[in-house]
């Protein structure tokens, strides 16, 4: 049920999160030495807007890029037909980007409590 | 099941088949019809899926210059026919052929080899003078085939597939046809499909022999069917042997099929029982004789051998080199491979295989019969190739004539009105395939096999008075017996049991008018070769055979050849030209 | 029902495709837990950190170490597959898959040493 | 030779599976094992064949649950000791026992534009490509596909998505996008572009594993994928 429009989309966002994903696990391998804390992870993200440019973008690309393959998953294995396959993209994008949007802002902007 | 159990269908146009004249039928039966002209294209198996155009390996045979012309084409297929060809079908091929192969290339999307140069490549057959053959590797059928395909399966033309015609059904008074009475046979079901113009393009396809090479689905239906509608057939005793077909023992359906033309014309040879080549003592050419020559050479050397275990004789290549062998004939090393055999370094046992018949309806230059309404062309029609098929003629003549059918049919139909049916043949038609279903089950196989031992031994490539009467008493026999193996009727959905019966009879009714048809003819000429006859009989008074079913017999007659184009020891070439344009070998 | 389905795909690229599609459908099943845990920050540090201190036990160690994995094996797929696609095709392929899912493998193993 | 006897397990759908006692020959194929349990022990059994010599593609069937064309898969190559399980082709609607429906099939080979797309006529001259011509070099890509639908059963996307037009459809359309002589190019990249259409591959490669022709349909529509890439970008849809 892929279009061309969706496809690009997929590949756009995949090419877009690539240089992200290497990025966040060399950022991962380097904070797990020595244990994770909480302090350290906000010491490096707060209030840098960079930290969020970085990882807003990789939430929106993901929630594109995942609803795009949940909805393919789902119409191939999961049997989902008709207009459902849409709606179910929709909901898991929004959702995915509500969440990962929430995340972003608790670790660069939320200045630790509200 | 009962009479009125059939299902009543009406059309304008009904083309059965869907080999190269089927399926060009329906294509210029679209073009030339008026608007809103409904077409129906009806056929035993898939929609060119079936029948032997697809199987064309070597190519098509059309006149292009470079020297060659359609004048050239036409004295090598009358001189291949050994005079007996309807010398203005011949020609009407040779010209049309030119048109077609266009046609095929510019409006169906066909993709033939190509010379470096951008032009099209052409080879040459045995008994071409020149470089003449189209082809697409050695794969040319499945070309065709498949463009043509596309085309019809897009074009919208009503679709009755696995729908085998059991019955032409004619008005009452028998002079015009009125519909064709059919099985579905995926449902089991009777249909019967009335139309103004229907064109028979069942393509023959001589399977009553042990070795055969054309497709399962081909049993002479369509002759059977035009014997009993009493419309005369020609040419019934000229049956095509190609000389190699594998031979792989009586338990599959791989023996008889062919082995590449090629390998014998790239130094393939050929080995007896004994370990010897033979082909030298039989002609000149030794391997790279003709189909005919080759074939009666290996029959011969076959008959000297008494070792029952191994029956033919050997092609081998190995002296090639296997890296030549396998660079040149992959898809025959492959094939080969793929059921057991080593062509590149083993020898392959191989054995005359009956692969084309030239026999078959009446018709004129424009595909029409005896009788108004039905048309034939293609394997079906007789005349055009005479006592012998020249390579590459074949999917020629059913390009051009089911074209010619289509344009025919499309200006017939438009003065013509559906016809009501004779009940009384409809009712005997639909007794005769229901039949087996009334006695009790029995296996149809071992009947089969009879058969075709029987055509191989008595009616095959060397033939003889005592040995065809032999045959007609074994077929008569086979025909009694077969009448009283039944079949188990619980399910009729795509019973291939029951289909099997009715290809045996089919196979039964044609393989009589052969062997009569091959008694009547005390000559040798083509394909036909008479041990008791061995020479021509004069080309000059050259005959052909008429046979037709008069009440419940069949009637032989000779009718002379009219040479309306070109008279015996004649050419039509223009003076000086040389005799072959083919560089020796 | 080895006589209707197929049963037998046991070829490179095949699993190389359910490779990617189960380790994308497994990252989308997951990301919105990491998310959750990583919302926790809006709570404060406190929270994060109680969150964080699972991450010392052994079985989100394993956990962990599945995920970074199944976004190396996706990734390293993904940019297999759009190498395929987009860039005039060789048989070498299927190497390439193999490779990529190698190269996956020893970044995740490498990252499994470096946590413990 | 006779001694030996297979045991041949047919699925024939709502009559569930059957066995037979087949017994083994030299030089004995798939076909050949289903062809004699038909002429010998179950004249009920259907199943399809035409030409016998892998050309008509009308043959393939379920062999141990992987699909070939059987008139050209000897015996002994699939056989599990001395069985072997025998479906209908999957991914099409069985008819009866092993014959299935290929309409779909061909459907979509023509809904994937998978048809010639011409101006000239039976009146011009045959096109003239040839070594100056590389841009055809694509055009014979694929050419010699039977339509035999293997790939279009192996394919797992076929499976799971009923409007995927399947490999080769596509393969053909991608055929005709290289062809000099072919001017539909527009409406193949459409056709080849919407919910069935060429974006639906996973690229997971078992049309081109299982095709008996050796042919490429996975690289044919990677083919597609840039092409209509390229016009995305360039059309900016
Ligand atoms: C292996 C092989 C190789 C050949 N190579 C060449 C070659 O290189 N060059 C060449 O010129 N010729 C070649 N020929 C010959 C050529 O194939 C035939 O001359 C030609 O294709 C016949 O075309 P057709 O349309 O008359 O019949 P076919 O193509 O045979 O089609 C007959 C159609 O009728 C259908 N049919 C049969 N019975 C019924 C029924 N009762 N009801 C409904 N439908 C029915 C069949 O299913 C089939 O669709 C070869 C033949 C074979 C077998
Ligand atoms: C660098 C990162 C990534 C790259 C390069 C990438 C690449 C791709 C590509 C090319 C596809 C298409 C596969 C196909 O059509 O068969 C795909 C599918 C998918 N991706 Fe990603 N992806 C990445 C990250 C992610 C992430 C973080 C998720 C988590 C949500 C994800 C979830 C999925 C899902 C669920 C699919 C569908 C799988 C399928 O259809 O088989 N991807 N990915
Ligand atoms: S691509 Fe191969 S497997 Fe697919 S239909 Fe064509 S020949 Fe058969
Ligand atoms: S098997 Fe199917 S997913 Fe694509 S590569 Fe072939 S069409
Ligand atoms: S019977 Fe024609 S491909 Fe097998």
């Amino acid at each position: 049920m892929l279009t061309l429009r969706l496809y690009m989309l997929q590949r756009i966002t995949a090419l877009f999160m690539a240089p992200l994903v290497i990025g966040h696990l060399a950022v991962m391998i380097y904070a797990i030495q020595g244990g994770l804390s909480a302090a350290e992870i906000l010491g490096r993200t707060q209030g840098s807007f960079a930290w969020f440019v970085f990882y807003g973008v990789f939430v929106l690309a993901v929630a594109i890029h995942g609803a795009i393959g949940m909805r393919t998953i789902l119409h191939e294995w999961g049997g989902l037909r008709g207009p459902w396959i849409d709606l179910t993209m929709w909901l898991i994008g929004l959702g995915l980007f509500a969440l990962g949007a929430r995340a972003v802002w608790a670790v660069t902007f939320s200045g630790g409590s509200i | 099941m009962k009479l009125s159990d059939i299902e009543r269908h009406d059309t304008d146009i009904l083309i059965l088949g869907t080999g190269g004249a089927g399926l060009f039928a329906a294509l210029h039966a679209q073009q030339t019809a008026p608007e809103g002209t409904k077409i129906t294209i009806a056929v035993k198996g898939l929609i060119g899926k079936c029948g032997c155009t697809r199987m064309v390996q070597g190519g098509y045979n059309v006149a292009l210059g470079g020297g060659d012309t359609v004048e050239r084409h036409f004295m090598d297929t009358i001189e291949g026919g050994k005079w007996l060809p309807d010398q203005d079908m011949a020609w009407r091929l040779c010209e049309q052929a030119v048109v077609r192969i266009r046609e095929l290339e510019n409006e169906v999307g066909c993709y033939f080899d190509r010379n470096p140069d951008g032009s099209l490549h052409q080879k040459a057959f045995a008994g071409q003078t020149a470089d003449r053959t189209v082809h697409k590797g050695d794969l040319t059928g499945i070309e065709i085939i498949n463009r043509l395909m596309e085309k019809v399966l897009a074009s919208g033309v009503e679709k009755l597939q696995e729908h085998r015609a059991v019955g032409l059904i004619p008005t009452k008074d028998g002079s015009a046809l009125a519909g064709v009475l059919m099985i579905d046979m995926r449902t089991g079901k009777f249909r019967l499909v009335r139309a103004k113009c229907v064109m028979m393009g069942t393509g023959g396809g001589p399977t009553m022999y042990k070795y055969h090479t054309p497709s399962g689905d081909k049993t002479m239906d369509g002759l059977a069917m035009a014997l009993r509608a009493g419309l005369p057939l020609r040419d019934m005793e000229m049956v095509q042997f190609h000389p190699t077909g594998l031979l792989a023992g009586d338990h599959t359906r791989m023996t008889g099929t062919v082995l590449e033309e090629g390998l014998r014309g790239a130094g393939g040879q050929l080995i007896s029982h004994a370990g010897q080549r033979f082909m030298f003592d039989y002609d000149g050419k030794g391997e790279r004789a003709t189909r005919d020559v080759v074939s009666r050479g290996i029959y011969a050397e076959m008959r000297k051998n008494n070792n029952p275990e191994q029956e033919g004789v050997f092609i081998s290549m190995s002296h090639l080199g296997p890296d030549t062998v396998r660079a040149r004939f992959p898809g025959m090393v492959k094939r080969c491979a793929d059921s057991g055999f080593d062509l590149v370094a083993d020898k392959v046992e191989v054995v005359p295989t009956a692969h084309y018949f030239m026999g078959g309806v009446v018709v004129d230059i424009d595909t029409r019969t005896a009788m108004e309404g039905l048309y034939v062309a293609g394997e079906d029609a007789g005349g055009a190739h005479g006592s012998n098929r020249l390579g590459g003629n074949g999917v020629a003549n059913s390009t051009v004539y089911g074209g010619i059918a289509g344009d025919v049919m499309g200006r017939d139909v438009a003065g013509m009105s559906l016809r009501e049916p004779d009940e009384t043949v409809l009712e005997a038609e639909f007794a005769r395939a229901i039949y087996p279903l009334t006695r009790t089950p029995d296996l149809v196989l071992p009947l089969r096999k009879k058969l075709q031992d029987l055509m191989w031994e008595e009616v095959g490539v060397i033939r003889t008075e005592a040995g065809m009467k032999r045959g007609l008493r074994g077929i008569a026999e086979v025909s009694d017996v077969l009448m009283d193996v039944g079949v188990d009727d619980s399910n009729l959905a795509f019973n291939l049991t029951w289909h099997d019966w009715l290809n045996l009879r089919s196979l039964c009714d044609v393989s009589k008018v052969i062997a009569q048809a091959g008694i009547m003819r005390e000559n040798s000429r083509g394909a036909h070769y008479r041990e008791d006859f061995p020479d021509d009989g004069g080309i000059e008074n050259s005959e052909f055979t008429v046979a037709r079913m008069v009440g419940e017999t069949v009637e032989v007659t000779n009718e002379p050849v009219v040479f309306s184009v070109v008279k015996p020891g004649e050419t039509i070439l223009p003076e000086g030209e040389p005799e072959t344009l083919v560089a020796a070998q | 029902m080895s006589a209707h389905g197929i049963t037998s795909r046991a070829h490179p690229l095949w699993l190389a495709y359910i490779l990617h599609r189960l380790s994308g459908l497994a990252l989308a099943l997951f990301l919105p837990l990491h998310f959750l845990l990583l919302g926790q920050a809006l709570r404060g540090e406190a929270a994060l950190d109680q969150s964080l201190a699972f991450s010392d036990m052994f079985l989100v160690k394993i956990a962990e170490f599945g995920l970074v994995f199944l976004l190396a094996v996706h990734m390293f797929g993904g940019l297999r597959l759009m190498a395929m696609e987009f860039l005039p095709w060789s048989p070498s392929q299927k190497t390439l898959a193999a490779g990529a899912t190698a190269t996956s493998f020893l970044i995740a193993v490498l990252f499994f040493m470096k946590a413990i | 030779m006779t001694s030996e006897t297979l045991n041949v397990t047919i699925d024939r759908g709502a009559a569930g599976l059957q066995d037979y006692a087949v017994p083994a020959y030299d030089n004995q194929t798939v076909l050949d094992v289903v062809s004699w349990v038909q002429q010998n022990a179950d004249p009920t059994l259907s199943y399809r064949f035409a030409c016998r010599v892998g050309m008509c593609g009308s043959c393939a069937m379920m062999v141990n649950g992987v699909p070939r064309w059987t008139c050209r898969t000897h015996i002994s190559k699939v056989l599990d000791g001395n069985a072997v399980t025998i479906g209908p082709l999957r991914n099409l609607p069985v008819i009866k026992d092993l014959a299935v429906d290929m309409d779909p099939f061909f459907d979509k080979w023509v809904a994937a534009e998978g048809v010639h797309h011409g101006a000239m006529t039976r009146d011009d001259p045959i096109a003239s490509l040839g070594d100056d011509h590389p841009e055809q070099s694509g055009a014979d890509f694929g050419r010699e596909c039977i339509n035999c639908s293997i790939c279009y059963a192996a394919c797992d996307t076929v499976a799971g998505n009923p409007n995927y037009l399947g490999p080769a459809a596509l393969q053909r359309a991608w055929n005709l996008l290289n062809d000099a002589k072919d001017e539909g190019r527009m409406a193949i990249l459409e056709a080849v572009s919407g919910t069935g259409g060429c974006h639906n591959c996973h690229s997971m490669g078992s049309c081109t594993t299982y095709c008996p022709n050796e042919l490429d349909p996975m690289s044919a529509i990677a083919g597609l994928k840039r092409e209509t890439a390229k016009s995305f970008f360039k059309r900016g849809r």
